[in-house]
């Protein structure tokens, strides 16, 4: 099991204001997947217009990345800059 | 609506075009003569990108018309390096990394330049009020105040 | 002043730009330097109201004037779906994009574009716009965010329901989205503090100011191919968003980057582009836009007007153990305000527990807001900053020691989730106290604010190319417009990794079809991500020169190794070879197989977050309320300064817009939504005569993930200064204003009310 | 749009006749070319007077100074006589602006403009200046304080305009001085402007004043009370401080984009009393 936190905005929306949620993966992908399966729209959306952070890194194209129950994985919304 | 011929002097050559009585010397000199280093960031005033020499004068050419150049001479950045010697405070600029996105920079040189032929040696509050109708929205002004101080240092030690 | 570590040759020098020259000459081509043969002027045709529904607009007036080629309106686009599209790394809404681009049902804002002449001179074109009639009917507008949440405030969109919020509200509304962040327990940390400090905050909306104003050449052949020439931070967004907009294949389109003249976010989405692609699909010629300064002021660019509540409680001894704060920005017409990463960085300096932080994204009847330098971030910092430096002061306690205190560092985890790694806030703080500066006696009417910021910094698509040219020279190509100085940097980089003279490379930015995607020049991401791009092409055309080498002398590659611009043998076993410099290599390049070159299409991760602290000493005169900044230091964790005096002039730009925001520079908008002050006259941004020097000081903590240690630097500086600035005046005054700009009359009203 | 250029008064007054009110004068043309370019006027002929030499140059005029309609606010600045004798008239003239604008703008432009924050009319005022207007009917001489009667208005009839201004004479023991508000330190519109002219005696004791407020009213407050305070004493402490509350008094000012009501009464005072202190420094020196 991975743990992934989300903002307690995006948690209202999803998760009923559960912050915190565990899923089974292996990678970012699979855990996109299991993350729509356990809460309908949050994988698509964290997908399409959120950004991930692992371990500290934020990755806002986040897919192919490994992840493991040490993982620090956040979710967050897109940076973008001037 | 009649065009004027105007014949004046650009850069120290002759030059002659046709302009119509509303247009600028900011817009003769671009469209007209094609020297496009004279930039446009207002057309009021406020801004000095526009800046040239107008006989003599430091003047923003947004602010003159095309027709009044006529009989005079006119010193745009295009004129101020001498063939491939640049002149002093271009060079410094690019020393002393004075200009970031450039835009600011040929009505600035242009302005320094007036301001050192006349005077070359400004307190750092002179060179600031000479350059107070020059803006910059890269620099925060510090490294062009350095840059025209330590040219006129290196001019009055030359 | 760090200058470079020993074991680097070029990174850290403070090499001449290769475009400098033509910046100095007045060579160097901006947006509105290009003429092409036969090209028309196109002009925009903008809403007089603040909020009007367009019945109708009637071109034929325009279309029969002589001179006139071609003349547009929404009608002539492709009407675009309401969804977000990724488009790079943003998240774009084309149908509200279109919108902005050109009005399709209602102006939303003054200076919103409704349609579009080109004509054979531009005082034609002007004509021509003045006879394109629209029918308007006027509805009611609001400008400001705490007006336009109200109840019963004009609806801008009636089909906009607060997103971000569950369940989703039966009412449209203008507040568009709410986000939320939280850590631990707000209300528990308020109630273990001895100290709870709550304020309320404005600010202005103000303009990104840059002096050259939008620029765009367009030209688009019978066959459907494009040529686009503009000004621009992403010539890459620029087709991105006209293929969008137009349903024109990307690889039609070729856009180049002309020469920037400052953007500061402002020119991170397109204005006059697809027009101008529109107006010579029309005209069958080119076509030249530029905007006038009054349009870029009412209708580009621009940032959020905010305001916010900021709640933080202490212990006696300075330590943080609670901290709310509640955002309303401005989004303009369109959702999208950057209340999201104000959100973010409002306490991101601070390592605490409890923290909550509650944002709203507010449309209302202004331009659509863009990009302007760490969006968003110096607004919500900016109540922060005051809160910690009135806690502080009331605590007794020196500003920089209640920052030490509760600094964030490393494994600190930030309220929006994430962990720092390696960070250099507190070096900033160490080196902000060592100052000669903050030591120096004040004299009356004299005040000193100090303040800090944060900015994530972002990484991102970018891509780099290094061809070693047949005399070893280098052309270095990438795609990131050089706005402040950059390829200087990826030259040095590239000279760096290679071990060649800086001289012998040139970099250029090149055209969409020269080489891959790039995100925008913004985030303060292209040293970080387009310099990791450079490295890795380097180190490419680095194994090709190695391979070459081992052909030559006939050995395996593993056997040459690449040291200082020389491919040598690995080790005596390899063989007695001559080191062979990278010019002797390209020169045999043919017979070892063909061209040398090198490249890299990354997209770049793990930017370095980055933080910075500023002095400020201002003096106010009591009479009057003008304030005079005397003296400004401003210290910055850069990871590593590439080029050092880019580095600073970014930290010295930085704050002196931030000193504008804070003093004099606001929209400022009549009964009728009107702007009042679209010029440089009345929008008043800093002058030469405004500002002492800005001192400005490098601390080096390097970011791992980046070669060099580069953590990206241009956004962090404007952040400090609003609070800087702010908290010096009350130390002057001792009066605390809560809003900016602190313009003359607002100061002396402050002085007057206090008595 | 016609372009003239006249070489001397009468053509220029007969062009400006025919135009029949659809002429503009161009003199520095900094105010002129701006309000062209954001079509504000839509004259039919805009006419340069800076051929005609009865505009040009800066001479002393019986202990006075008669300064051309075209000298620029830099040819002011440059002319040691004239900033010695009238310091306050050319500070005035020499705020308008840039550099830049220093190279072109004018004082007579700047006092036809009739803009009611004009940094170079109170001064000028103060120095009870008068010009010379030329027209059909031959040229009069008009005090400059007769020329702007509200926001953008002046008192000039179809087919006259300004050929120079005149400085009186004035004694040893007397100054002027004027300040302005701005928000910046430079290329700003005035919130509130003050110029002062005194007179001392041989004993320092004022004699003659002049207070003028700028950018309080619809144009140029002369504001007697102001002077009056000024009069019969020292310029000392106490008579600065009933100069300022005199001029807070008489301003009338509105609010706008640059400030308010009560900003713009309170630094009317402040100014006024500043411009005052300076203008008897230098006076006294």
């Amino acid at each position: 099991m991975v743990k992934v936190t989300l903002s307690s905005g995006t948690a209202q929306q999803f998760t009923n204001g559960v912050t915190e949620v565990n899923v089974e993966a292996k990678n970012v992908r699979q855990m996109f997947k299991a993350l729509e399966a356990d809460f309908p729209g949050l994988g698509e959306e964290i997908q399409t217009s959120m950004s991930v952070a692992i371990d500290g890194v934020i990755l806002p194209d986040p897919f192919l990345e490994e992840v493991t129950e040490d993982s620090e994985i956040y979710v967050l919304p897109k940076i973008g800059g001037g | 609506m009649a065009k004027h011929h105007i014949t004046t002097t650009i850069n120290g050559e002759e030059a002659e075009y046709l302009c119509e009585p509303q247009e600028t010397l900011l817009d003769v000199l671009r469209d007209q003569v094609g020297l496009t280093g004279t930039k446009e960031g207002c057309s009021s005033g406020d801004c000095g990108a526009c800046s040239v020499m107008l006989d003599g004068r430091l003047v923003c050419s947004c602010l003159v018309l095309g027709v009044e150049a006529a009989g005079k001479a006119v010193e745009t950045i295009e004129g101020m390096a001498d063939g491939e010697n640049l002149h002093p405070l271009q060079q410094k600029f690019l020393e002393e990394a004075a200009l970031q996105c450039g835009f600011c920079t040929p009505g600035v040189l242009v302005a320094a330049k007036a301001l050192l032929d006349t005077n070359n040696n400004p307190t750092e509050t002179e060179v600031r009020y000479w350059l107070a109708g020059n803006l910059c929205r890269c620099t925060g002004y510090d490294k062009i105040i350095r840059a025209v101080m330590d040219t006129a240092a290196d001019m009055r030690g030359a | 002043m760090n200058e470079q570590p020993k074991q680097y040759k070029w990174v850290g020098t403070r090499a001449i730009r290769p475009d400098g020259v033509d910046k100095v000459t007045g060579r160097a081509m901006y947006g509105a330097d290009l003429a092409l043969p036969g090209m028309v002027e196109g002009k925009v045709v903008r809403s007089p109201h603040a909020h009007a529904r367009i019945i109708s607009i009637d071109t034929s007036k325009a279309e029969a004037l002589k001179g006139v080629t071609a003349v547009i309106t929404a009608a002539d686009m492709p009407v675009a779906d309401s969804k977000p599209v990724a488009s790079g790394e943003a998240m774009i809404n084309f149908k509200d994009l279109a919108n902005n681009v050109l009005a399709r049902e209602k102006a939303l804002y003054e200076g919103q574009a409704v349609a579009a002449v080109a004509a054979t001179t531009a005082a034609i074109a002007e004509k021509a716009a003045a006879l394109v009639v629209v029918n308007y009917e006027v509805l009611p507008h609001v400008i400001d965010v705490m007006e336009a949440i109200k109840e019963d405030a004009p609806v801008l969109h009636d089909d906009m329901f607060t997103g971000g919020v569950k369940p989703k509200p039966e009412k449209a509304s203008n507040v568009a989205n709410r986000v939320e962040f939280a850590l631990g327990d707000a209300e528990a940390g308020f109630a273990a503090a001895d100290l709870v400090i709550e304020r309320k905050f404005t600010t202005e909306p103000v303009h990104q100011g840059y002096i050259e104003p939008h620029a765009v050449v367009a030209d688009m052949n019978p066959d459907g191919k494009v040529d686009v020439f503009c000004s621009s931070q992403g010539h890459f967004m620029v087709r991105a968003f006209c293929s969008q907009l137009l349903h024109i294949e990307m690889s039609k389109i070729k856009v180049t980057a002309a020469e920037i003249g400052g953007g500061f976010g402002g020119k991170t989405t397109v204005y006059l582009e697809p027009l101008a692609i529109m107006l010579s699909r029309k005209s069958g010629r080119p076509v030249r836009m530029t905007m006038s300064r009054e349009e870029v002021f009412r209708g580009s660019g621009a940032t959020s007007g905010a305001a916010m509540t900021i709640k933080m409680g202490a212990t006696k001894d300075g330590k943080i153990t609670g901290a709310y704060a509640e955002l309303y920005l401005q989004a303009g017409a369109f959702p999208g305000s950057p209340v999201g990463p104000a959100a973010m960085t409002a306490f991101a300096p601070y390592d605490l527990d409890n923290v909550k932080v509650v944002g709203f994204d507010v449309v209302s009847n202004r331009q659509k807001v863009v990009a302007y330098r760490a969006p968003g971030a110096p607004i919500s910092e900016y109540g922060v900053e005051s809160v910690v430096d009135e806690l502080a002061s009331e605590l007794g306690i020196d500003p920089i020691e209640i920052r030490t205190i509760n600094a964030a560092k490393e494994g600190t985890q930030a309220a929006y989730g994430v962990k720092f790694g390696t960070i250099g806030f507190q070096e900033t703080l160490d080196a902000a106290k060592a100052t000669e500066h903050f030591k120096t006696p004040l004299g009356p009417n004299q005040g000193r604010g100090v303040a800090s910021g944060f900015w994530f910094n972002i990484g991102g698509e970018s891509c780099a190319g290094i061809r070693v040219n047949e005399d070893g020279s280098i052309s270095l190509t990438e795609g990131s417009p050089d706005i402040g100085g950059s390829r200087a940097s990826m030259a040095l980089m590239a000279a760096e990794t290679l071990g060649v003279d800086y001289h012998s490379i040139k970099p250029s930015v090149v055209d969409t079809d020269a080489i891959g995607y790039h995100f925008v020049t913004g985030g303060s991401r292209v040293t970080f991500a387009t310099g990791m791009a450079v490295v890795e092409a380097s180190k490419a055309a680095i194994d090709e020169l190695r391979a070459r080498a081992a052909k030559v002398w006939d050995v395996d590659v593993d056997g040459v190794v690449w040291e200082d611009g020389h491919a040598k043998p690995a080790s005596t076993n390899v063989g007695d070879f001559e080191p062979m410099s990278l010019a002797e290599i390209a020169k045999v390049a043919n017979k070892t197989g063909g061209p040398i070159s090198g490249h890299a299409d990354i997209n770049a991760k793990g930017a370095g977050p980055a933080f910075g602290t500023h002095i400020c000493d201002v003096e106010v005169d009591p009479d009057t309320g003008h304030v005079t900044v005397l003296r400004y230091t401003a210290v910055q964790d850069a990871g590593r300064a590439i080029h050092p005096a880019y580095v600073e002039g970014q930290i010295q730009g930085g704050a002196v817009q931030g000193i504008g925001w804070a003093l004099n520079e606001e929209y400022i908008y009549d009964k009728n939504g009107r702007l009042e002050n679209a010029g440089f006259l009345d929008y008043r941004v800093p002058v030469a005569s405004d500002l002492p020097m800005i001192d400005a000081i490098i601390v080096e903590v390097p970011n791992p993930t980046h070669p060099f240690g580069v953590r990206g630097v241009g956004e962090v500086p404007i952040i400090p200064p609003l609070a800087a600035v702010s908290n010096a005046v009350a130390a002057a005054t001792g009066v605390r204003f809560n809003q900016l700009p602190l313009s003359p009359p607002t100061i002396l009203a402050g002085i007057a009310a206090s008595k | 749009m016609r372009y003239e250029a006249p070489g001397s008064v009468d053509e220029a007054v007969k062009l400006l006749a025919d135009a029949n009110g659809a002429a503009r004068v161009l003199a520095g043309g900094t105010d002129l070319l701006v309000q062209l370019r954001a079509g504000m006027i839509s004259p039919e002929v805009v006419i340069n007077i800076k051929d005609i030499s009865e505009t040009k140059g800066i001479t002393a005029d019986g202990g006075g100074f008669c300064i051309g309609a075209t000298v620029s606010g830099a040819e002011m600045g440059e002319h040691a006589a004239l900033v010695a004798a009238w310091p306050g008239v050319v500070e005035g003239v020499e705020l308008i602006g840039s550099t830049q604008i220093q190279g072109r703008a004018t004082m007579v432009g700047n006092l036809c403009n009739a803009s009611p924050a004009a940094d170079g009319v109170p001064a000028l005022i103060a120095a009870g200046a008068t010009c010379t207007v030329a027209g059909p009917n031959g040229q009069r001489e008009v005090p400059v304080a007769d020329i702007p009667t509200g926001p953008g208005k002046n008192s000039l009839a179809n087919g006259e305009f300004i050929v120079n201004v005149k400085l009186p004479a004035r004694p040893g023991n007397a100054s002027d001085a004027y300040l302005r508000m701005i928000p910046r330190t430079e290329m700003d519109i005035a919130i509130v402007g003050a110029g002062v002219n005194l007179v001392l005696d041989d004993s320092g004791t004022c004699t003659e004043a002049s207070v003028i407020l700028g950018a309080v009213g619809p144009k140029t407050i002369t504001v007697d009370a102001a002077a009056a305070a000024l009069v019969g004493t020292k310029v000392d402490e106490a008579a600065l401080a009933a100069c300022a509350a005199a001029a807070s008094a008489a301003a009338t000012p509105i609010d706008d984009k640059r400030g308010t009501v009560v900003y713009r009464t309170k630094v009317s005072g402040v100014l006024a009393s500043r411009a005052a202190a300076i203008a008897a420094e230098r006076a006294r020196s």
